[in-house]
């Protein structure tokens, strides 16, 4: 099953990236993404960061499913 | 009719705020936020932005905003809400945000404008980044 | 620089918020009142409005937001203060007052203009005739 | 001497004035020319009546001189 993860602002410099897609061979928590995310970006560690899954705000313990869509960026600065 | 939108085009606060406005009300209450030309650092000096970018993740700041508002229904006794949020590149002054909301009494329209624009600073998904003469920045707000 | 006016043309609600905005500041709050088309009467009944005539003792008044201006200073961490009145005929839905007041800090911003409203409409002398299909009222603050 | 004395509103329309002029022999308070006008026009009675002297909200106490310009008018409902 693949999911897609966006980035924005200060998550996509780090990144280098806007959008990725990843495959997922079994069942898995919004979590583990992240968690594979924060190992692959340290910087990603000294930011407050904030996830979501499907456009609502995520705690990581939601199930993902084929086609969701994550995202993780920092506290928001709008205004 | 309540209304929340993202747009890259100069915001026109007056058209913001007219189309709030139902026909029983009172008073119309705004919020025009716009780009600082200085702003103070955590050491204390103060840093000249020569122009902003604001971004979004679209979708999820529409959706955040429709929340809001209804959340802000159930709180105040308002009539109309309407934000509209800039994107893109913005100069120093130009308007980020505008704010209006309508109500029978002025109060209300007064706690429920300052509890929007509060609120949306927290949870709504949207960017700034400052650029100054030789650097730029993301800023990061507070969880 | 703040700025209190009269005026008997439409008012241009964009056009006085953005009159007060200075470099340095983050946020203007606005509050645009204007006749509502249908008033409460003291029976309980709700009475249909034509339109609106406002008029003003223009020295006075002038006098008196001069004089709010300057009390809200004292009382409130503000940028600058614009207020403009319309007086003569109104047609409903039209904008009679808009004050608009920016701040470094929203938070003022949103407690000087709501304060201002209030005394404006306690000590302002400007007065409000409601006129109806078969008659026509001036309408009485409280004191 | 001569003062001025101001109507607006419901004060204009029960008087029938906008403006008229009147002549003190002596020197007076304002609260005089105000307790006349109060006389000379019974309908006043039933309104919240504010005086002004000089473009200044006034108690009455204030003393009249040569061209003050005093205002009468019920509670203000402007905004």
């Amino acid at each position: 099953m693949q999911i897609r993860v966006l980035f924005f602002g200060l998550t996509a410099d780090i990144s280098g990236n806007r959008q990725i897609e990843m495959e997922l061979t079994e069942q898995r928590k919004a979590k583990y993404i992240f968690d594979q995310l924060l190992l692959e970006h340290p910087k990603f560690a000294s930011h407050q960061l904030l996830f979501s899954v499907n456009e609502q705000y995520a705690t990581g313990e939601e199930i993902l499913e084929d086609g969701d869509e994550l995202a993780i960026f920092t506290a928001v600065s709008g205004g | 009719m309540d209304f929340f939108e993202l747009t890259t085009e100069p915001i026109d606060i007056t058209s913001v705020s007219r189309r709030v406005v139902p026909p029983e009300c009172g008073a119309t209450v705004t919020l025009d936020g716009y780009a600082r030309k200085f702003t103070k650092q955590k050491d204390d000096t103060t840093r000249e932005t020569l122009y902003l970018v604001y971004e979004a993740y679209e979708e999820m700041a529409l959706k955040e905003m429709q929340k809001l508002i209804a959340q802000a229904r159930q709180e105040f006794e308002i009539s109309n809400v309407g934000i509209v949020h800039r994107t893109g590149r913005l100069e120093i002054g130009e308007t980020s945000v505008v704010i209006s909301v309508s109500a029978p009494h002025r109060k209300a329209a007064f706690a429920a404008c300052e509890w929007l624009i509060r609120e949306l600073k927290r949870t709504v998904p949207i960017w700034k980044k400052e650029v100054y003469a030789d650097n730029e920045k993301w800023i990061e707000g507070e969880i």
